[in-house]
């Protein structure tokens, strides 16, 4: 059974600018404020949903009105009570604002309502597949309106002490050094959160996080903190314990942007021998531990809509040269840009530069620190970069802003980079987006996909595998598929 | 001295803006403005959002308004907001300083102490086999790259043994309180702050024991002797004396840097310091921190540079008077 | 010339130095011949530990390429750069400070000034934030580390032209109607190249340490092996294969070590006081 | 070795050294500084040591400390000294000696005394090292000490720092450092040699005074033979690292026996004025009006007060073609100052410098290179005023060169010049340190000459040779004056060189020209108080003028 009490000791990496969840929605910020700010629902790893602060919701037949029933006796840490008029607030107002992603979504709502103090109603002006997705902290986070209403949001001094309706609340930062949330006395399920307090550690330097580890300081590493090449060293160790799971909501998957408008990268046949020359098995083995799952689809394979039936490419170098011999490859150069995210996926980009020049093409690297990187990915100024993005679920939600021409244009590292165009790639993303039924929408993304692996686009690497290493006695930490950046709500300390 | 000081002082003040105002330019080169930046963390971006941040961070305005902003500010000691950490950037050097200060400090006076005292040694000890050990010793640390050293010591004092903690500014949620706390930080900066000054230990130790040597050949030390001096009495009142001279320059000048030069060993001991705040918002083209982080450090060399002038005239009579 | 050679000779350290240099010097010069393939090229299993396999006597990185091509590869990047930003380091303070120096007033106020303002930036911050500004790339990490290092130079150089421009010889240079820069290039600068000489001796071995800590960062040039990379790339990978940043960080220090050794014998040998003194 | 005839009077030899031989470190221009020299010093007199640079003189007298520098150390012979033989004494037997029984001055008065430290303390260590009297008597006896050598104000030179001093000052506490716990020998190493003429003639004074008053041996080394004729007793020769004639001072100056004793004799300039050739004022070859030049110091933007130096003050007179001026005055009364001016090294405030017509004060750029030609400096130190790095004919072809002359015809023509200053021309391919200091002073005035000047400025050219170099350089320079016809300014503040080679004189003082005359006028019927100083300050006259009577 369950043990109240105890401390988790966690790394965050990098430190999050911010742990206004309304404001900020980067995975670092995720990572604590989604304990402290909720949403309507959660997935499970499934991606069916699960109740949060809405502890039961209907689907109208039409699929055009989704009515959440809200938890009751809900506060906020400040002692205020909850009411749908918050979720109406945050949805409506909030986050329009400043949301980037809810807001194109929030295109396909005609109208949100509280027709009570527990219950709100969302109208769509169609039917939209994926709505049932966005209710996901991340995605939704519910802010209150009390504090937020008629003020400027981004200067608002409660930034700096978040309040939300989470299990978990906020008490301080030590910048550079720590964050320090609390148990939530008064959480509106009985019995929850078990734990007393989450320290979360900033630990800027990968090693050192794994040395956290190994020397006790740190319980839990999510995934991705801490170098692949750690990642059995410490999961041999005594009462450690590792999971790939909670990640399946997120659903990462790596590619390289190929640059479609200009150089080698236009050719078709070029990127197809691109695809032919990586040996991602062996960077899946020697840089990711195994862990993952070389990508076959533009659609991640836990992502809903996956089709198996499409074009694969395997390694084969032989097969590479021979495309490149027959579009003429003439040695141009291209500029491969790594992403600047630590060593793994610098010593990636390195092997699939060998990689590369195996078959014959010319790589030269170039370096660049974040904020270079995004500025060249945004003004198309690469021939190849590597990236990962989230698919969130949903190929309408994840996938197609990277393919859709509507898509293209300059100022942003996550929409159609690359340049491609095709109008029924187009289509078929667009009709199944507002199609009814699921199998309407498998037929439509299948096509999609199948257009898409042959023209290949970019060049897909692995649909990552962020492990989460833990102590064995921490129990229940990744019981969704948002992971631990919901999941303190549930966990418990064993005794040894 | 008063008057020395007071226009040393505003000499200072005038050298400070030319180097704010270059320093604007010099950052403002960088590839990568600080919105595309945080639009790029935010996982999605649209032209709406990165002109609200622009729009925010008065990244909108032409570069010499900005300038003129930001001096103004400067004037006034407000050194501007961060845009990434939503905080003013003297809060945050502020918050970073006392851990930079304790371990470049900390580094600073073992390496100047121990430094001094095996150039002595070695200086007294001149073409002996202490003397060989003492400088080979002191060569090897002056030609090792911080970086590793700091690897290898956290590899063995910290993973292999686990005598000392290998990263961090002190245990954190230990909740320790007086003399324990400084136990703790105390133990967490053994290793960071023995790597730093081990360079500079090797620094001081060349410099002393080539002042010692070169000051024993003047005049005035054949003459001290002539007087039946002991000889520990010639090292210590005449010879030390003088030779510390230009060891004091250049702890002056290393005293300058202590704010900033410690990049290497903050990232290696995660040490929650200045040098790291400069390196993550250099990362994040957070402009007004970067900026605010040059300031302070150019205040601290002139500063040094005055206490390090101040200090000459104190121990040498000669410039005191001119 | 021999003079100076017999009074080297007699500094054991800097004849050891001139040996270790000499082998890094040759080693980097046949590494293509020594090791036709490239540094990169993945050619084992990762993490072979050293003396395991004959072909790779020194075993392979977290991607299986072979350490010993890359510490021969690392060490052109690492000469290269050292001599390079030396070079320009002394091509911009040796004109800078001979000016200063010899015109005084205004000229020389101005300058210094100038070059406090780059000694004011702590210089591997500066050194940091320039490559991060032109993007690393050997030429941007060579001006960088040339940015960063020729105040010192510039310095000496002022001095040492302050001292010689009243020297008698160049006065009688003056007055039998030498041209300014004739005076400057043929009288004054001649005699001020050993003191620049151990100096840049010296620079070389801090350029090196200082490429080394950038690329440790993840600030070197992504197309060349450098012992900082292989050091900084085995960061990550220090508990399962120490060797990894071990090896180049030896390298690294015998490089830098025998450049300095060097530079004190030179000292000794250029300076006859000293080198009476010290034996 | 006694001398038989003043045996009666009985001296008593304090110290007494036999077959000392003291071995150079390898490498060095010969095995031994000092090979088997003997000599003995007696109580209450003074015995100097000359003998040119390099002879060993400082190091028997360091020998004598136990202060031999590193690597060089005694490797026979004996130095009794109150029965003991300080050679086999160890180091803490040594420190009880030093300061206390012997004493030390060393020559270098500007560096002899610790920059960081004010003179009281630097005194009262002479009793802190042998725990003598308590930190406050130290004190006063430091001030008593000061009064004794004659140090104006000694309370508050007492509290100074040595900077704060000037040269003479310095040396005097040195001298009072050294005499402050009554030695019974005190050795002087040139003491004096830093010092300009009368701060000279004041400390050699205050030794012998000192000398008489307590008693003292002294051991006075010296290479000049004025001061040796002042005040020694006793003279020993040195050459070479031997001693190559003894006895008393009468007997060595007037009746020297070993040759080298007399060719340095020879080579001191006497006092006798040249061949009085009228004064040449027909043809001005130069002619300087109202000359001024100040130094200003200091000031600017941000630094402190101003300080200004005149250094020259409204200085006029006429140089004659073929005539040779001299320019005497004490350290820092603008000797140099107006050389410099008058070449244009360095900038005058007013005046006119007139050369043909021109006025080199106010010419420029090309018109400046031209007139130079004409008028030419040889330099101080024949060390210092070649450039280390270039051979020698390059240094003498090179004006020429500038001034257009073909390369092949420059070379040539410094092979002629080396020639007439008495080289080989071989010269032409070697180095500068290849020579010695006489023969590099003479590529310095081949140089000078390479131009074809019609004036010559010497500023201190021979002050820096030894005197038998000296002599050589001088004439030379007189039989080159007269078979190019060229004009001389010649800068000195030694006076007896002054009287040797000048036709006519300026004595200068504080920046201005006090007096100006032929050499003969100067020397025998001075005007003014100031010069009668400076004649008198010459060390050594006093004996001079009674062996003229
Ligand atoms: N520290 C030393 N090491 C080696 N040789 C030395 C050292 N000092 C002096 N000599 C040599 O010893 C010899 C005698 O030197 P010493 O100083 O006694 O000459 P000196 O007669 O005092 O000359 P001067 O008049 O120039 O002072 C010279 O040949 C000199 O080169
Ligand atoms: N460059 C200078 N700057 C400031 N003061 C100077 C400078 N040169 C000389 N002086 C001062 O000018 C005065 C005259 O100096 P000058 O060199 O002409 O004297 P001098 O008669 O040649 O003396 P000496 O016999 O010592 O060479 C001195 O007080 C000196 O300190
Ligand atoms: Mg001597
Ligand atoms: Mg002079």
């Amino acid at each position: 059974d369950p043990i109240a009490g105890g401390r988790a000791n966690v790394v965050i990496q990098p430190e999050p600018p911010s742990l206004m969840l309304g404001l900020v929605q980067n995975g670092p910020t995720q990572m604590v404020a989604g304990n402290i700010y909720e949403s309507l629902l959660r997935y499970d790893e499934n991606l069916e949903p699960l109740p949060q602060l809405a502890k039961s919701w209907e689907i109208s037949e039409d699929g055009l009105t989704y009515t959440f029933h809200l938890f009751d006796n809900v506060k906020w840490h400040d002692g205020e009570a909850f009411s749908a008029d918050d979720v109406v607030f945050s949805a409506d107002v909030f986050l329009r604002e400043t949301h980037t992603r809810l807001r194109s979504t929030l295109e396909h709502v005609e109208s949100i309502t509280a027709p009570d103090a527990n219950t709100v109603v969302f109208k769509l002006k169609e039917p939209f597949g994926p709505f049932i997705g966005v209710f996901e902290g991340g995605t939704m986070p519910i802010v209150p309106k009390h504090i937020y209403e008629g003020t400027d949001y981004k200067t608002n001094p409660a930034n700096n002490h978040p309040i939300g309706t989470g299990p978990f609340k906020f008490v301080e930062w030590v910048k550079g050094s720590h964050i320090l949330l609390t148990k939530n006395e008064d959480y509106y399920i009985d019995g929850l959160p078990y734990l007393d307090e989450i320290y979360w550690h900033v630990i800027p330097d990968a090693a050192s996080r794994a040395v956290a580890y190994e020397t006790g300081v740190i319980d839990i590493l999510p995934g991705g903190s801490v170098e692949n090449f750690d990642v059995s060293r410490l999961t041999a160790m005594d009462n450690s314990c590792v999971t790939d799971k909670g990640w399946e909501f997120i659903g990462p998957l790596s590619w390289m942007w190929l640059n479609n408008r200009e150089g080698p990268t236009a050719d078709k046949r070029f990127r197809q021998a691109v695809m032919y020359a990586m040996d991602r098995e062996f960077a899946k083995d020697a840089l990711w531990n195994g862990l993952g799952k070389v990508a076959q689809s533009p659609v991640s394979s836990s992502t809903r809509f996956y089709s198996d039936d499409i074009n694969k490419y395997d390694y084969n170098p032989e097969k590479a040269k021979e495309l490149l011999a027959e579009m003429g490859y003439d040695g141009t150069p291209v500029r491969l840009l790594p992403l600047p995210y630590g060593e793994t996926w610098q010593r990636w980009a390195e092997a699939i530069k060998q990689n590369l020049e195996e078959v014959g093409i010319k790589v030269e690297m170039v370096a660049s620190d974040v904020a270079g990187w995004n500025q060249k990915i945004s003004e198309w100024d690469y021939d190849m970069a590597f990236t990962y993005l989230y698919q969130y679920g949903d190929p309408a939600l994840g996938v197609a802003r990277t393919y859709i021409s509507s898509n293209i244009g300059k100022g942003s590292p996550w929409n159609n980079v690359e340049g491609y165009e095709n109008a029924k790639v187009d289509e078929l993303f667009d009709k199944a987006a507002v199609a009814v039924t699921k199998e309407e929408r498998q037929t439509l993304y299948t096509e999609a996909q199948q257009i898409l692996t042959d023209d290949v686009p970019v060049a897909w690497l692995l649909e990552l595998g962020f492990p989460t290493i833990y102590r064995c006695n921490v129990k229940d930490l990744v019981t969704t598929a948002i992971g631990i950046n919901d999941g303190f709500r549930d966990a418990y300390i064993e005794e040894k | 001295m008063l008057r020395f000081i007071a226009l040393r002082l505003v000499k200072a003040a005038i050298i400070l803006i030319a180097i704010v105002t270059l320093n604007f330019f010099l950052i403002h080169a960088a590839p990568g403005d600080p919105a595309a930046v945080m639009a790029g963390e935010a996982g999605a971006a649209d032209e709406l959002f990165l002109q609200q941040l622009r729009e925010q961070f008065g990244l909108d305005q032409p570069l010499l308004t900005q300038l003129w902003l930001y001096l103004v500010g400067v004037v006034q000691l407000d050194l501007g907001f961060s845009y990434r950490q939503q905080m003013p950037v003297a809060e945050l050097i502020g918050a970073r300083l006392p851990a930079t200060l304790l371990l470049t400090g900390t580094a600073f006076v073992i390496s100047i102490v121990f430094g001094t005292l095996a150039g002595v040694m070695a200086s007294a000890r001149v073409g002996k086999w202490s003397d060989t050990l003492i400088s080979t010793t002191a060569l090897l640390f002056y030609a090792t790259p911080l970086y590793w050293v700091a690897l290898m010591a956290v590899l063995l004092f910290s993973v292999q043994f686990n005598w000392l903690p290998g990263f961090g500014y002190e245990t954190v949620g230990g909740n320790y309180e007086g003399f324990a706390r400084v136990l703790d930080i105390a133990k967490h900066l053994v290793l960071p702050a023995t790597t730093l000054g081990l360079f500079f230990m090797a620094v001081y130790m060349r410099m002393t024991r080539a002042s010692m040597l070169e000051v024993s050949t003047l005049d005035f030390v054949k003459t001290a002797r002539a007087k039946g001096l002991k000889k520990s009495v010639i090292q210590r009142r005449h010879i030390f004396r003088n030779a510390m001279l230009p060891v004091l320059t250049l702890a002056g000048l290393q005293a300058g840097q202590l704010v900033g030069g410690a990049v290497l060993t903050e990232t290696v001991f995660a040490w929650p310091g200045i040098g790291r705040l400069m390196f993550e918002a250099l990362a994040q083209r957070d402009y007004n921190v970067l900026l605010g982080v040059f300031f302070v450090s150019a205040a601290m060399v002139l500063l040094f540079n005055l206490i390090t002038d101040i200090l000459y005239r104190v121990v040498d009579p000669r410039i005191r008077a001119s | 010339m021999k003079d100076f050679w017999q009074r080297f000779r007699r500094n054991r350290g800097a004849v050891i130095g001139l040996v270790l240099l000499l082998a890094v010097i040759l080693i980097a010069l046949f590494a293509p011949l020594l090791f036709p393939q490239s540094p990169w090229k993945m050619v084992q299993r990762p993490f072979l530990p050293p003396f395991d396999m004959g072909q790779y006597p020194l075993g392979t990185d977290a991607l299986g390429r072979n350490v010993i091509a890359g510490l021969a590869y690392g060490a052109q990047v690492s000469l290269l750069i050292g001599l390079v930003s030396t070079v320009v380091s002394l091509a911009i303070g040796i004109p800078l400070g001979a000016f200063a120096g010899y015109f005084g007033g205004w000229i020389d106020d101005s300058l210094m000034r100038f070059t406090e303002f780059f000694q004011t930036v702590p210089s591997f911050a500066l050194a940091i934030v320039l490559v991060a500004i032109f993007e690393p790339s050997v030429m941007s990490i060579i001006a960088a580390i040339a940015i960063v290092s020729w105040p010192p130079v510039a310095r000496l150089v002022r001095g040492e032209v302050l001292s010689l421009r009243s020297r008698e010889y160049v006065e009688a240079a003056v007055l039998s109607g030498q041209k300014t820069s004739t005076i400057i290039w043929r009288q004054i600068l001649p005699n001020t190249l050993s003191p620049i000489i151990v100096l840049a001796s010296l620079m070389v071995a801090t350029a090196i340490l200082l490429e080394s800590s950038l690329s440790f960062l993840g600030l070197g040039d992504p197309n060349m092996m450098s012992w900082g990379y292989m050091i900084g790339a085995a960061r990550t990978v220090i508990r399962q294969a120490w060797w990894l940043s071990f090896l180049p960080g030896l390298a690294i220090v015998l490089t830098v070590l025998s450049l300095n050794l060097i530079g004190e014998g030179l000292n000794d040998a250029l300076n006859p006081r000293l080198s009476r003194k010290g034996k | 070795m006694t001398d038989p005839v003043s045996s009666a009077s009985a001296p008593t030899p304090v110290v007494t050294i036999t077959d000392l031989q003291i071995s150079l470190p390898e490498g060095a221009d010969r095995p031994y500084a000092v090979d088997g020299i003997s000599f003995h010093l007696n109580a209450g007199e003074i015995l100097c040591i000359v003998g040119e640079s390099g002879s060993g003189k400082s190091m028997s007298a360091n020998a004598m400390m136990g202060l031999l520098p590193d690597l060089v150390s005694p490797t026979g012979g004996s130095i009794l000294f109150d029965g003991i033989d300080l050679l086999t004494l160890s180091e803490t037997q040594l420190l009880d000696l030093r300061g206390k029984r012997v004493a030390m001055i060393f020559q270098e008065p500007m560096s002899a005394l610790n920059p960081l430290m004010r003179i009281d303390d630097q005194i009262a260590e002479v009793y802190e090292a042998h725990g003598l009297l308590t930190p406050s008597e130290r004190k006063k006896r430091a001030i008593e000490l000061l009064t004794e050598v004659g140090i104006p104000e000694p309370e508050k030179a007492a509290r100074a720092y040595p900077f704060q001093l000037s040269g003479g000052q310095r040396q005097r506490v040195v001298i009072a450092m050294a005499l402050a716990l009554e030695p019974d020998v005190l050795i002087a190493d040139e003491p004096t040699t830093a010092l300009d003429v009368t701060t000279q003639a004041q400390i050699l004074h205050l030794i012998a005074d000192l000398q008489k008053r307590h008693g003292m041996a002294v051991m006075f080394i010296t290479h000049d033979f004025g001061v040796v004729a002042e005040i020694a007793d006793r003279v020993a020769v040195m050459q070479f690292g031997k001693i190559v004639e003894e006895g008393t001072a009468k007997e060595v100056l007037d009746h020297p026996t070993h040759d080298y004793t007399r060719k340095l004799i020879a080579a001191i300039p006497t006092l006798h004025t040249g061949d009085a050739s009228a004064p040449i004022e027909t043809a001005p070859a130069l002619e300087v009006i109202g000359l001024t030049k100040s130094y200003r110091s200091g000031g600017g933007f941000f630094g402190g007060p101003e300080r200004i130096v005149h250094a020259v003050k409204d200085i006029s007179f006429k140089l004659g073609t073929g005539e040779t001026l001299g320019v005497v005055g004490e350290s820092g009364s603008g000797k140099s100052s107006v050389g410099r001016c008058l070449v244009r090294l360095q900038n005058p405030d007013a005046g006119s410098v007139l050369l043909d017509g021109e006025d080199m004060a106010h010419l420029s750029g090309e018109k400046l290179r031209t007139a130079r030609k004409s008028i030419q400096m040889i330099f101080q130190d024949p060390f210092a005023s070649l450039n280390p790095r270039s051979k020698v004919g390059r240094i003498i072809a090179e004006g020429p060169i500038a001034h257009g002359t073909p390369s092949k015809q420059a070379y040539a023509r410094a092979a002629e010049l080396l020639e007439l200053v008495g080289l080989d021309p071989s010269a032409i391919d070697r180095y500068p340190h290849e020579f010695s200091g006489g023969q590099r002073q003479r590529i310095g005035i081949a140089r000078a000459l390479a131009l074809e000047p019609k004036i010559i400025i010497a500023d201190e050219a021979v002050s820096a040779l030894d005197v038998s170099i000296q002599a050589q350089v001088l004439d030379l320079l007189d039989d080159l004056k007269k078979k190019l016809n060229l004009s001389l300014v010649f800068i000195t503040h030694d006076l007896r060189v002054a009287a040797q080679i000048c036709d006519r004189i300026a004595v200068m003082q504080r920046g201005e020209l006090v007096e100006l005359g032929t050499a003969d006028e100067i020397f025998n019927a001075p005007k003014q108080d100031y010069t009668r100083s400076l004649i008198e300050a010459i060390p050594g006259r006093q004996r001079e003028l009674e062996a003229a009577s």
